[in-house]
Parts: C-alpha cells; structure tokens; sequence
C-alpha cells in the first residue's frame, strides 16, 4: 500500500514542475518574439 | 498558344534554407534555356520542381497549359545526376524496361536506336553496375530522350562525356529543339553548346534573373 | 492500360533482379534458416512449446524475413536514384507501391515455402494436419504485413533514420495482424479454423493497407 | 508579462490547487483499493490528453493536406509531442497503480498494450519528422503517418480487447463504483488537464511558428545582404 503522504508529494511537485514549466514556456516564447521582431527591423534596415 | 512550361512564384525550402524564392519561368516550344547560378543556388532543386518530383512550397507549375498529371508526365524527360538506372540490369534492359514504362509501341526497335547512337550497343549485355561515369551518363540520356519528350529538363548533362558524344548530345539537342522541344538545361560548360542559340537565365538568391548569353 | 502496363513491368524488372542476384536471396534465406535451427535448438526440440508459442514464433519468423526483403528491396531501387524515377511514370504514383507490395509478397512466398515445412520438422510441429488454412493464413498474414512495409518504406524514403524507423513503425502499427495470424495458426494447429473475427481482422488489414496507401501515395510520392 | 498572460497563469495555478485538493483531501478513499484510487484522478486525465493529442495531430495533419498552411502542421507536430509526454505519464503513474492494486509493474492488460503500442508509434512519428530535412516532405509524410496511425488505435486496441478475452484477464473494474465526489473530482481534473494541454499547445505552437518565421527571415536578411553587397561590389 503506497503512503497518502508520498501519493500528495508526487502529485504536489508534478504540479508545481508543470506550472512553472508553463511560466518558462511563456518566457521563452516573448523572448522569441522579441528576437522575430529584432529581425524583422534589421531586414527592414537592409531593405532601405 | 500556351507554354510548354510555366513556372510562376516558385518557393522551396530545404530545412531551413529556402532555396527558391519566388521563381519565374516560361519555356515555349523550340527553346532552349540555360540556366546558370552558383552551385548550392537551388538549380537542381528547381529542375526537381518544375518536373513535378518535388512539390514546391508555394507557386504554380503548368506543362503545357495544364497542371501537371500522371498523364503530362508521359510528355517530359528528366536527367539528373542520378542516372535512375538499375545496376543488376544490362543496359539493353533498363532502356527496356523505360521504354515499356512509357508504352512505346516500338519498343525493341527504339532501343536498338538508341544503344546505337549513345554508342552502346557492343555494350548492351553488360550489366550497368560495371558502367563507367560516361557509359553511365550516355545511358541516362538515351533514357531520358527515348520516348521523345516534349519538355527536357537535364542537369549538367556533358558531366563526363568525352568529346565526341558531347558532339553528339549538342547535335541531338539542337535536332530536338527543331522539332519544337523545350529544353531547360542546367551545365557549368559552355563550350559544349556553343552552336546552339540558348536564352540564358541566372538563378540568384531564389529568383530568376535574366543572364549574359555566352 | 497505363496502370496495369507500368505494374508489370515494375514487377518483371524486380524479377529479373531478384533472378539475377540470387546470392542475396540465398544468404537472407540462410539467416532465417539459422533463426529457425537456434530456435530449436534453445528451445529443446519438439514437443517443448504450445501450440501457441509454436504459431507466434513461426509469425515472428516470417515477420523478419519479411523486413530482410524489405530493406534489400529498398537498397537495390536507391542505387543511382532508380527510385526517384518513380516519380515520372506516366500513370498514379500509387503504382509503385502495388508494384512494391507485389515484389515483396513473392519474395516472401518463396522464402516461406522454405521456412514453414522446415521450422514444422524442427520444432515437431504438425503443420500436415491442414494444408489449405495454413497456406490461406499464411498468404492473407503475408498480403498485410508487405503491404503496411511497403507504405511504410515509401514513408520514410528520404528519412535519414530509414533503417532503424521502418522496423520501428512496421511492429507496433501491425499488432492487431500478428496477434491475429497467431490466433489463427494456433487454432489451426489443433485442428478448427479458428474464431472468425481474426480471420476478419486479418482480411481488414489487408483491405484498409492495399487501400489506404493506394489513395494517399501521391502526397507522398516524391523527392 | 501581458495581462492576458497573468490570467491565464493565475487561473492555471488556481485550477492546479483545487485539483490537488479534490484529488487529496475532499474526494473520499476508495472502498477497496484505499488512497490508490487517487492516482486515478491524474492517470485516466493524462490519457485523455494523449488520446485528445493525438486525436487532433491526426486531424490538423489532414487539413494541413488540404490547405497547405504551415500553422496547421506546427500545430500536429507540437500537439504529438504534448501526446507523448502524457502518454509517458499514463505509463509511469499507470505502473504505479499496478503495483499498489494487482501487485504487480506489468501486465498485458488490453488498455496498457495499447497505451505502449500508442508510445512506440509517436516515437517513430517524432523520429520520421526529425529525420526528414525537406520541410514540405516531412509535414506531407508525418500527416499521413498521423493520420494512418491515429486510424489503426481503435483497430489495435479492439483486437488487444479480443486477444486478452481468450486469455484470464487479471484485471476487471468491477464492483468499483465512485460515489459522487470521486466524479466530480475525476471530471475537475479532465478540465484541468485539458486547459492544461490546450494552453501548453498554443504557446508551443507560436513558439514553433515563430521559430519557422525567424528561420525564415534569417534566410532573407541573408540573401538582402548578399544583394546588397554584391550591388556595392560591382
């Protein structure tokens, strides 16, 4: 018989890992974006 | 009258590089059309579009006024490096078997005519895995002209060829092109068809731009 | 016509090869025939094993003869490009894979006529006890697993992991016509036809991978 | 961060909380099996995921054949990537259960074949895509392989179903029935776990489109440069 203690343990870290996975996720994603538009100037730069 | 071949807005990407950006081309009959660029500008990768054997990202390839269609595709020749030959075949079987491939009605015949003029014919029992580079590109071209395409695409087609059968492919590309072939040709030689009249077309970063004549 | 014209030539010319480079039929054939005698021989001869055991064992045996024949096909159509000229036939590009499926299926034949009377001495297997369901299993179980190979190598055609990924697709997605040969020989073994919803198993998989490859080839017939 | 963003992260962490509750502290031990029954919560919300992932990379890969617009195929790609993951979780926690429940890591139970089978076939779904560098051929040959694999699930798992029938079958779920908390808990965690995958998906997905589109212009800052140059050079 698993521990209810280990069981909630388990759950509670697979939780906060995923949560803070989203929250990196979101990071990155704008850091991304950030660099899409960085380009994006430089192109229009060349362009002229 | 329609082109033999249109190409219009042409883009591919391999993994990450694109390589056609927005390609132009026409060909109309009787035609010839050099294509020159850099080597990695994507003029095989052209050639492999326009054919219909890669499907381009964006952009529309037309043969003969049409999209293309398995049954277009009787009307077109293609050699690339690759000679598309089988190695456990004697080179009279691999014309062979192209040749019942595109139902020909006289298939013997056409392939004792062209083991003749690619100079093959002493060879013809031999099997192709044996084949030097230049029997091996003679062959290829008899089986990409054995069914009398009506649009030729050929990337460097002299690669290897001695002297007098680079004469001779000059001679039946020209002998085509009077029978109102289209021929999209792609060679770093320029000597090798001097005598033919050739619209040069110059492929640079993904667009077609129209080149020197040599 | 177009279609049925450029079949048979495909399959002729994979005859004729086949024909020609024996040796590599002969020594595919060997290692399936080593398979089949270290079977016997960890398995302590005849008479160890149910008939169960017996009839998956045979399927896995047929199964790696047929990714032999698979690969050496694939090997021999790479050779300067031929397979790409695929690509140009003048008729569906799905005619490449029946072409293929049909090559593959005699291949394997051959290599079973060999294989199964053998692997039945080796093992003590009874497999005289019904000829006719046997040979029907065996052709209908052979017909679905060439066919999903065939799919699978057009798939990966210019996959850079294609010798590892083939086998790895080609299990997994025939489970259902493994375990329903098996079920079959086993019942056959004993003396019934066997359940006739893994005949219809096995029949499906024959209709929906003759098919369904026959209607998506054209997205993925090319270079 | 934007607003939206906080939202959506609030909002998440908030649902993250009352499902940890339900699952551990409201919802009662079950009958039988005791506090294991709580691994259920978690395992049978990550199947549905997988199932749900792989349900929409088998259906984008289609309209991707249909209407050739990359947004389509970043997002079957991405979502059978989610799918694995999950399924990898279904597995894990699904092993666990066996061994508080039958005692044992592994059984040939029809829904666990299935589930590993499922495994396999992303793995090569993920694999074929990598190892194709033509970007058109892979989304073209990963469509069809999505859609063909996700066809052949049911077909797997019925013939699973008929093959364990004829052999004991050590696993039955009779005599569990869930009093109502135990549902209400079971369905909150399918909507967390499906927010869940959903927002994961479409972060993933601007991010994999966003990557394409800097790829993209990379290629074209450096064709302008090379024009530009050349233009000064001659």
């Amino acid at each position: 018989m698993i521990m209810l203690g280990y069981l909630f343990a388990a759950a509670a870290v697979v939780w906060v890992g995923t949560f803070f996975y989203v929250v990196a996720l979101l990071q990155r994603q704008r850091r991304l974006r950030l660099e899409l538009e960085d380009v994006k100037r430089m192109l229009e730069e060349i362009k002229e | 009258m329609s082109h033999l071949l249109e190409l219009q807005g042409i883009q591919k990407s391999l993994g990450h590089r694109s390589v056609l950006n927005g390609a132009d081309l026409t060909i109309d009959a009787g035609e010839i059309v050099w294509l020159v660029g850099p080597n990695g500008s994507g003029k095989t990768t052209l050639i492999k579009v326009a054919a219909g054997m890669s499907t381009p990202g964006k952009g529309t390839v037309s043969w003969f006024g049409n999209r293309p269609s398995p049954r277009l595709r009787a009307r077109i020749g293609v050699l690339l490096d690759a000679s598309f030959l089988y190695g456990e075949l004697t080179a009279e079987e691999n014309l062979f078997y192209y040749a019942r491939i595109y139902g020909l009605q006289d298939a013997r015949q056409k392939v004792q005519e062209w083991l003749e003029r690619v100079r093959l014919h002493r060879d013809k029992h031999v099997l192709v895995k044996a084949f030097s580079k230049g029997m091996k590109q003679r062959l290829a071209i008899a089986r990409a002209f054995i069914h009398q395409p009506e649009v030729l695409f050929l990337d460097e087609p002299y690669d290897g060829l001695d002297v007098a059968s680079s004469q001779h492919l000059t001679a039946w590309l020209k002998a085509m092109r009077e029978a109102g072939t289209g021929i999209l040709l792609v060679s770093h030689e320029d000597t090798a068809f001097r005598g033919l009249s050739v619209r040069t077309l110059k492929l640079s970063q993904g667009r077609l731009i129209k080149g020197e004549s040599p | 016509m177009n279609f049925w014209r450029v079949l048979w030539s495909m399959v002729g010319k994979d005859l004729r090869i086949e024909w020609r480079t024996k040796q590599l039929f002969i020594s595919s054939l060997s290692f399936a025939l080593l398979l089949v005698f270290l079977m016997g021989l960890v398995l302590y001869g005849s008479g160890n094993m149910t008939r169960f055991a017996d009839a998956g064992l045979l399927w896995l045996l047929i199964m790696m003869a047929g990714l032999f024949s698979l690969n050496r096909q694939d090997d021999k159509e790479r050779w300067d490009g031929a397979i790409y000229a695929a690509t140009l036939v003048p008729t569906d590009r799905s005619v490449l894979f029946y072409a293929r499926v049909i090559s593959h299926l005699l291949f394997v034949a051959v290599m079973e006529i060999v294989l199964v009377p053998l692997y039945s001495v080796v093992l003590g297997t009874s497999i005289q006890v019904a000829w006719g369901p046997i040979i029907l299993v065996l052709l209908m179980g052979t017909i679905g697993f060439v066919a999903v190979g065939a799919m699978l190598t057009s798939l990966a055609l210019t996959s850079s992991l294609r010798e590892i990924l083939v086998p790895l697709m080609i299990f997994p997605l025939s489970v259902p016509l493994l375990l329903g040969a098996v079920e079959v020989t086993s019942s056959i073994l004993q003396g019934n036809w066997g359940k006739g919803v893994w005949w219809a198993v096995i029949g499906a998989y024959d209709v929906l991978f003759l098919g369904l490859p026959g209607l998506l080839y054209d997205f993925i017939a090319e270079v | 961060m934007k607003k939206w963003q906080w939202t959506l992260i609030s909002l998440l962490g908030i649902g993250m909380i009352v499902s940890q509750y339900l699952d551990f502290i409201a919802s009662p031990p079950e009958a039988q099996m005791g506090n294991v029954v709580r691994i259920l919560y978690f395992h049978v919300a990550s199947a549905i995921v997988a199932f749900t992932a792989f349900g929409i990379t088998a259906l984008l890969g289609l309209v991707f054949l249909v209407r050739k617009q990359w947004i389509w195929d970043q997002m079957a790609r991405v979502s059978a990537e989610i799918g694995m993951v999950y399924t990898t979780f279904v597995l894990i926690s699904g092993s666990i259960w066996g061994d508080a429940v039958w005692n044992t890591w592994w059984t040939w139970d029809p829904t666990l074949t299935t589930t590993l089978i499922l495994w396999f076939l992303y793995l090569a779904y993920i694999l074929l895509r990598a190892s194709i560098t033509d970007r058109e051929r892979a989304a073209k040959v990963a469509s069809v392989y999505g859609f063909i694999a996700a066809i052949d699930i049911p077909v797997i798992h019925q013939s699973v179903t008929w093959w364990r029938g004829i052999h004991p079958n050590v696993i039955t779920m009779q005599g569990f029935n869930m009093p109502p908390m135990m549902v209400y808990t079971l369905m909150f965690s399918f909507v967390v776990f499906l927010g869940l995958y959903a927002v994961i998906l479409w972060i993933s997905t601007m991010m994999a489109k966003d990557r394409d589109d800097l790829n993209d212009l990379r290629e074209l800052a450096r064709n302008a440069l090379a024009k530009y140059d050349e233009r000064v050079g001659s």
